[in-house]
């Protein structure tokens, strides 16, 4: 809709009512302008993760942010939409469906609500006021080719599992692996891109159907974060540790034994609850107005956002998880 | 021994929320004799078996058995107590073996834990052989026809050292020869002192067999005594609470023919098969079991139609290939069985009156509904249908309305051929000979009636010519001047 | 008679999916002959355990003529449950107390159904769908959910436990076959026999064929009920933490949607859905062609995104055959 | 051959059509208990426009498919495929939409397209339920698989997004205060009540759920008959297929998922029997409302979304229990007087 893209203008004038609300914030006693975060799902330890980070920020600040969303990722719009029964000052949301979810956030910024949206790069600008990305999915799923590349010696099959067909992030990290291998390593071979509907049985069972239809597989990507685990535990079993190469999106709660032996490289990841405080205090800087090019959310990876096209901030929240590092990024 | 009492009920009662299905009942069983219970639809019958066997707990009353009050029993109880029933649905178990379904509830009588299946054999063989049957044993229920279904509940209930057996309404779904067997089996259980009671409409099957007969009506009890006190009129009073003619239908003769079939076939069931009715007929089609004239009556009705031959209808032919094409020739349908192919049993006499016809009240674009409860009215007060009103249920309606239900249902279609197979089959002697006045009417007002039924006695009184099959062709076509006896030799084929 | 005996027994329900069982091997194994090798036998294995539990369990439901579809949401609630305790209250480290737990917990959910449907005479299929709202949507508002991956060490080594460890010859791969296939073997023996010489068992049969019948014989309908529901929650509950054990892995929705492979999996077996048919060997073969349709299409060649519409054309295929069989058998009179 | 005759079954409810319907009182007064609840603890915010505006925009989705389910349900069946035939016309449509260039047009013929697939589907299984008498349940449980399957083979995955303006305000748009979908879903409602009360269709569903048999000996033709009634669940399938793809902007095979459940419940709750033969519009219509009512003052209470499965569940216990002791009460009155 053309009528919104005002409103979107608008915002940042915020209403009176934001303005007094926000000089009690510097107070310090936190902020007192009425925010919801919406998770893509709740069911999730992902997401659980980011609840404690909202937590976190209420501690530490003595606001009264709110966390919810469905159960079920395909409720979240009718979540959002039951929302919007209330007045909120900002509503921020990490969208599981990015079109899906467009026309109610469209409905909220029509009621005068501030949008920040988190891992939804490709939404409609004018459904939100700022989207957050950890980071460029481009270089985030290059940086897996980069690593299976270089631990397999550029040679050999790979595979790729994505939890869903349909989902977007996934299929960009994906695409970017294949781009960056067919640039760099001319001698690998991608078999194909999988489905594991995120669940570590399907992701185990895949991989070791194709890994005895192909014994010359020499890399896995993971997308989904039981991907890894699932191709780990079958590579285990297999007594293919060091042979087969294995990357991917993951959790230390969840990959830590495989990490530990060896049979997933690497993972990465960024953290939930970052993401969570970063997207409250992009919320607040957008009530308050004070959103700029290269400023500074107090989250960690998300210093330094450079806002690179039409109100999308990309922060450098990705973490390299290795044996090494395990500890530091335990959640 | 042959004096002693096995059971003996007081003043049953027993209501079902405001209905009292049983109202004072009073019934003595002697050892060894075969006791006839009747009654019309409804009066309680079988709510009296079920209160002997701990189906049902009654109101009021004593149950003394063996001389023992035994008021509060449970069916183990009644089955430990000797007491054996075979319901109406035989309660046997489609998806078991003939052998298991004899067996198996001796087993769980003793609480056995494990199964042994060559104990299971035996025994079954030892039932089978007690009262001749012949049935392999590993064939499963449900894939045998209806008089071994019959004969496999027989073996059951009689080898768990039964004292007493009750059969709920036996020959209803069998033919004469069928009849004739179990008769042999029931005589044959008598000698061996078992107490045998039949819940039974057909006097002439009653006379075959009975030796006391009690009667109930409305729940309570009429009057009980040897079979030979009763006639045909005192049964029907005693039953009905009124006096019914027995006069034979004789139409006058018409040239004008309303219904041909020439040489209709379906190979497997029938053969070659022509008749007619004319105007005024109420033609009887009859055979034994698998002669082919319940399959007659479903080919007409297009249910399963026959392969090659020729069907006229006042005067045109007409193809029937599925029900619609019968209902579209208007012609209706009395199916064999009223429960599960006639009635829907959850919903109005309204909805049940209508259901074929419906597309007559669809007036513009929606259904008149003001024109079908008039026109249910109607047929309740011209068939003489007992109920408050057109919207109770059909389920809370005594078995022989329900049947007048079903054929208001095919009247309200207006139709050219009414096809009606074993129309009075457990109905009682007062709903039956409305139903027969029924048909006699229709006939006269120009509507062709096809009666396909077994119960010979039926026939002969109520049509003016009958049709019988044989191995699935006509035998013979006769009319009622007929003898009984010599009907029955002609279905068997000895007369020949 | 007998020749008609030999006829109806190559033509019988498990005859003819054995024969597709063969033809599906056949033509995956010519397309990808490293198919054709113990290491297949040894996968399919492993992957059908769960399935094959669960598909007991449901054929048991099925049988006494009910329904459980509540089984994925027990399942995902006794392996959550005992996981939660170990990992968040007391680091209890104990077989005995995680299956012993598991199994309770299903044992409770059983009872709820068994009540629902034969105290309360409820639909099965709605009872047991109130029973899996009540079970997930329960147990993860009062404690959320976590993905436990770390197995304490008495159930890391059940993991560690393998019965049969093959290494293929041409790729050096080892092939492990966990010491808990046992449970789906000892189960379907046991379930077997108890189906077939126990009271128990052919009361089940009794109840699903004809309940009045059954009532009127003398059986206790509402005991073998209860035993029904109860048996499918206690082996769900055993199976559930085994899925833990084997798949490091305990959420509460792992398990969520299975109810549908594992349905198809009875009928095409011969179990009848209207009760009183099916049994064992049925069952398994069922489990088999399921497992190996799911578990080879990528070997077939068949593209990821069509995969789904594959699996769902094969089960109502095999439905479709299953139905039309029992329509035949039960239509022949004698 | 099981016949009636031995069953000691709940006593039927004599008279019945003289009382007013138990199930349509209890459902208005949990409704009136949730709304007074809802004055009691959140006045404020429960009670307002925009609460009722975004609960409006929420139910027709599911509402339709609702009545889906209730006609086969009531026509003795089962439909579990509806969520998957919801998808695969919501793909169809979108296909063609965005290929055509999202002209008024293409949205037309998109929305006939979803229409016509929709009625495919649900004659293709009600074709397999009537001609080969296999469970309806089994039949729908398999063809979901097929429906979404095809759905995600079509895609190939991704959504299909991008739709035109025009096509989002179908369901995102409003006239004034109140959303267009009030008046699709009112529309779909009263044309669901007018086919089963007034319609020879209608009767003939009710007649096909009561006794199959007896409908066939009562020459209605039973595979025509169930054939239809899928299909019109199918179309209604449709209807939702437009309704959330516009509404979500997106077409994809995974839409929904949660629906299958949600419209059982609705439709028990709402007093459709789950053995076939009875049930009305009225009561699916209420339960429809009242369970959105619950949904939103669970969010509006902060109270988690997993604390709304679980108490659906409950409630759909008390509501088949409630039915039950309601019943044999009312039987007891009707004996007594
Ligand atoms: N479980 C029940 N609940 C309510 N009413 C019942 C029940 N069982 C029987 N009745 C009613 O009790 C009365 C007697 O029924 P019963 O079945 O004993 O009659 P019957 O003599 O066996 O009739 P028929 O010849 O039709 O078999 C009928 O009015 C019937 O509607
Ligand atoms: N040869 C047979 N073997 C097994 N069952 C049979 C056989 N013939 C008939 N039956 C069954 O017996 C019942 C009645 O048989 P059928 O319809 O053939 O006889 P009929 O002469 O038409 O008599 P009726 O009208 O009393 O049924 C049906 O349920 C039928 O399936
Ligand atoms: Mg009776
Ligand atoms: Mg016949």
């Amino acid at each position: 809709g053309g009528s919104s893209s005002s409103t979107a203008a608008s915002t940042p004038a915020s209403t009176p009512a934001g303005s007094t609300a926000s000089s009690e914030a510097a107070g310090g006693a936190g902020t007192d302008y009425k925010i919801a975060v919406v998770p893509k799902m709740t069911n999730i330890a992902w997401f659980q993760r980011m609840e404690e980070g909202v937590d976190a920020y209420n501690e530490e600040t003595g606001s009264d942010i709110f966390y919810g969303g469905s159960a079920e990722g395909a409720d979240q719009a009718s979540y959002v939409e039951s929302l919007l029964a209330e007045d909120w000052d900002a509503i921020c949301v990490v969208p599981f469906d990015v079109e899906a979810i467009g026309p109610v956030l469209q409905k909220a910024k029509d009621q005068g609500i501030v949008v920040i949206t988190h891992e939804a790069a490709t939404i409609d600008a004018a459904c939100r006021d700022y989207d957050i990305e950890a980071f460029q999915n481009a270089d985030y799923g290059a940086n897996f080719m980069e690593q299976l590349g270089t631990l397999t010696g550029g040679e050999g099959k790979y595979i790729q599992f994505v939890g869903a067909l349909t989902s977007v992030s996934h299929n960009e990290w994906c695409d970017a692996a294949v781009a960056l291998q067919e640039e760099k390593f001319p001698n690998m071979e991608c078999l194909g891109r999988y489905e594991t509907g995120d669940d570590t049985t399907v992701a185990y069972n895949q991989t070791k159907e194709l890994l005895t239809a192909n014994p010359d597989i020499t890399a896995i990507q993971g997308s989904a974060s039981t991907d890894v685990v699932g191709a780990a535990q079958a590579v285990d079993e297999l007594g293919l540790t060091g042979k087969v190469q294995i990357v991917g999106t993951s959790m230390t709660s969840i990959a830590r034994q495989y990490v530990e032996s060896g049979t997933i490289a690497s993972f990465s990841v960024w953290d939930p609850a970052e993401a969570g405080k970063a997207m409250i205090e992009m919320a607040i800087a957008t009530l308050d107005g004070t959103v700029e090019d290269g400023m500074s959310l107090n989250a960690e990876g998300y210093q330094d956002l450079a806002e690179v096209t039409d109100g999308v901030f990309y922060g450098n929240a990705r973490v390299d998880v290795t044996k090494e590092n395990l500890d530091d990024y335990d959640f | 021994m042959a004096d002693e009492v096995f059971l003996k009920l007081k003043g049953i009662k027993k209501s079902f929320g405001g209905v009292h299905a049983l109202n004072g009942v009073d019934l003595e069983i002697r050892r060894g004799e075969i006791h006839c219970l009747a009654g019309e639809n409804g009066c309680g019958k079988s709510t009296l078996i079920k209160a002997i066997s701990g189906v049902h707990r009654v109101d009021e009353g004593e149950i003394w058995i063996e001389g023992k009050l035994c008021n509060k029993m449970n069916p183990i109880d009644a089955i430990n107590k000797g007491i054996q029933v075979i319901y109406q649905d035989f309660a046997v178990f489609p998806n078991l073996t003939v052998a298991e379904n004899i067996a198996l509830n001796g087993e769980v009588k003793n609480k056995t834990k494990l199964v042994n299946w060559k104990e299971i054999h035996r025994v079954a063989a030892e039932a089978m052989a007690q009262v001749g049957a012949e049935i392999d044993p590993d064939v499963k229920l449900e894939q045998l026809s209806v008089a071994n279904k019959q004969m496999v509940a027989i073996c059951r209930a009689i080898i768990n050292d039964a004292k007493f057996l009750i059969l709920d309404e036996p020959t209803t779904a069998l033919t004469a020869r069928e009849v004739e067997k179990l008769w042999t089996v029931v005589r044959a259980l008598k000698e061996k002192g078992i107490a045998v009671m039949i819940v039974n409409h057909k006097l002439d099957e009653i006379y075959q067999i009975a030796d006391r007969l009690t009667i109930l009506r409305n729940g309570a009890y009429v009057s009980s005594g040897p079979i030979h006190e009763y006639d045909q009129a005192r049964f029907t009073r005693d039953m009905t609470g009124r006096d019914i003619s027995q006069e034979k239908y004789l139409p006058k003769a018409s040239e004008e023919e309303i219904f041909r079939v020439e040489n209709l076939s379906l190979p497997g069931a029938f053969k070659d098969v022509s008749f007619s009715v004319h105007k005024g007929d109420v033609l009887g089609l009859t055979g034994l079991l698998g002669s082919g004239r319940g399959e007659i009556g479903e080919a007409l009705f297009g249910i399963e139609p026959a392969q090659s031959g020729h069907i006229y209808l006042n005067g045109q032919e007409i193809t029937i290939k599925n029900v619609a094409d019968a209902i579209h020739n208007k012609i209706g349908y009395v199916p064999e069985d009223r429960l599960t192919e006639g009635l829907f049993m959850d919903r109005s006499i309204l909805d049940n009156t209508i259901a074929t016809s419906i597309r007559k009240y669809f007036h513009g674009i929606k259904l008149d509904k003001a024109a079908m409860e008039e026109a249910t009215d109607r047929w309740i007060r011209e068939i003489g249908v007992v109920t408050p009103s057109s919207k109770p249920a059909v389920r809370t309606l005594s078995g022989g309305n329900a049947q007048k239900v079903v054929i208001s249902k095919w009247l309200n279609t207006d139709p050219k051929l009414f096809i009606l197979n074993g129309p009075t089959v457990g109905v009682d002697v007062g709903a039956k000979s409305e139903i027969h006045a029924i048909l006699r009417e229709l006939a006269q007002k120009g509507i062709g009636i096809i009666v396909i039924s077994d119960d010979l006695p039926e026939l002969l009184q109520n049509c003016n010519k009958i049709v019988v099959m044989r191995d699935g062709r006509v035998a013979a076509v006769v009319d009622n001047s007929i003898e009984q006896k010599e009907l029955s030799d002609l279905l068997m084929g000895r007369a020949e | 008679m007998n020749k008609l005996k030999t006829k109806s027994l190559l033509t019988s329900t498990q005859m003819i999916l054995l024969y597709v069982i063969v033809a599906f091997c056949l033509v995956v194994g010519i397309r990808q002959p490293a198919f054709f090798s113990p290491a297949t036998v040894i996968t399919i294995c492993r992957a059908g355990i769960f399935t094959m539990c669960f598909a007991l369990c449901e054929m048991v439901v099925l049988i006494s003529g009910g329904i459980d579809v509540s089984f994925p949401a027990i399942g995902c609630v006794a392996m959550y449950v005992p996981m939660y305790i170990i990992n968040r209250v007391t680091p209890i480290d104990s077989a005995l107390f995680a299956f012993g737990l598991a199994i309770l917990i299903g044992l409770l959910f059983g009872l709820l159904n068994g009540f629902l449907v034969s105290i309360l005479r409820l639909p099965p299929l709605i009872a047991t769908l109130a029973t899996s709202s009540i079970a997930s949507g329960g147990v993860v508002t009062l404690l959320g959910t976590r993905e436990f991956t770390t197995l304490p060490d008495s159930l890391q080594a059940i993991y560690n436990t393998n019965i049969i460890t093959y290494t293929a010859p041409g790729t050096g791969f080892t092939y492990l076959l966990n010491v808990l296939f046992l449970v789906p073997v000892l189960a379907c023996l046991g379930v077997a026999w108890m189906l077939r010489y126990t009271m128990l068992g052919r009361g089940l049969y009794a109840i699903g064929g004809d309940k009045n019948a059954a009532r009127v014989a003398g059986f206790n309908v509402r005991r073998l009920q209860f035993f029904a529901y109860t048996f499918s929650g206690v082996l769900t509950g055993a199976t559930a933490m085994m899925y833990t054990v084997l798949m490091h892995s305990s959420t509460t929705s792992a398990l969520m949607g299975d109810e549908m492979i594992v349905i198809a999996a009875c009928v095409i077996g011969g179990v009848r859905i209207t009760g009183g048919h099916g049994g064992v060997l049925g069952v398994v073969l069922g489990v088999v062609l399921i497992t190996l349709v799911q578990n080879n299409l990528n070997m077939l060649g068949i593209p990821t995104s069509w995969q789904t519409f594959v699996v769902g054309l094969i089960i109502l295929l095999g439905t479709i055959i299953t139905s039309w069989q029992a329509k035949r058998s039960s239509h022949g009179k004698a | 051959m099981k016949t009636t005759k031995t069953t000691p079954a709940v006593p039927a409810l004599k008279k019945k059509g003289l009382k007013p319907d138990t199930h349509i009182t209890v459902l208005l007064s949990m409704m009136a208990f949730v709304l007074l609840l809802m004055a009691v603890l959140k006045p404020g915010s429960y009670f307002t426009i925009s609460n009722l505006r975004s609960m409006i925009f929420q139910f027709p989705e599911y509402g339709v498919l609702s009545f889906g389910m209730m006609i086969c349900m009531i026509a003795g069946g089962i439909d579990l495929s509806l969520v998957g035939i919801m998808n695969l016309s919501g793909v169809a449509a979108a296909l063609i939409i965005t290929n055509m260039g999202g002209t008024n047009a293409s949205i037309v013929l998109g929305c006939a397209v979803a229409l016509v697939v929709g009625a495919i589907c649900g004659a293709l299984n009600g074709f397999i339920i009537a001609s080969l008498s296999i469970p309806a349940m089994l039949v729908t449980l398999c063809s979901l698989q097929l429906y979404t399957g095809l759905a995600l083979a079509i895609t190939g995955g991704p959504a299909i997004n991008n739709m035109p303006d025009a096509f989002k305000n179908i369901a995102n748009g409003s006239i004034g205060p109140i959303p267009y979908v009030l008046f699709i879903f009112i529309a779909v409602a009263l044309g669901m009540a007018f086919i089963m009360n007034c319609t020879v269709f209608g009767n003939e569903i009710y007649f096909l759920g009561s006794n199959a048999r007896a409908a066939r000996y009562s020459g209605i033709n039973t595979l025509r008959v169930t054939v239809m009634t899928h299909m019109l669940s199918g179309i209604l399938g449709g209807i939702s297929g437009i309704l959330i793809t516009s509404h979500l902007n997106s077409a994809k095979s995974s839409n929904g998922s949660t629906y299958t459940l949600l419209t059982l419940l609705i439709i028990v709750l709402g007093g459709v029997h789950p053995d076939g033969g009875k049930g009305k519009v009225m009561g699916v219509t209420l339960s429809v409302l009242l369970l959105q009512l619950i949904a939103n003052a669970f969010t509006i209470m902060r109270a988690p979304d997993t604390f709304k499965t679980f108490v659906n569940g409950c409630l759909l216990v008390a509501a088949l229990i409630l039915d039950v002791v309601l019943e044999k009460r009312a039987a007891k009155k009707a004996a007594k007087s």
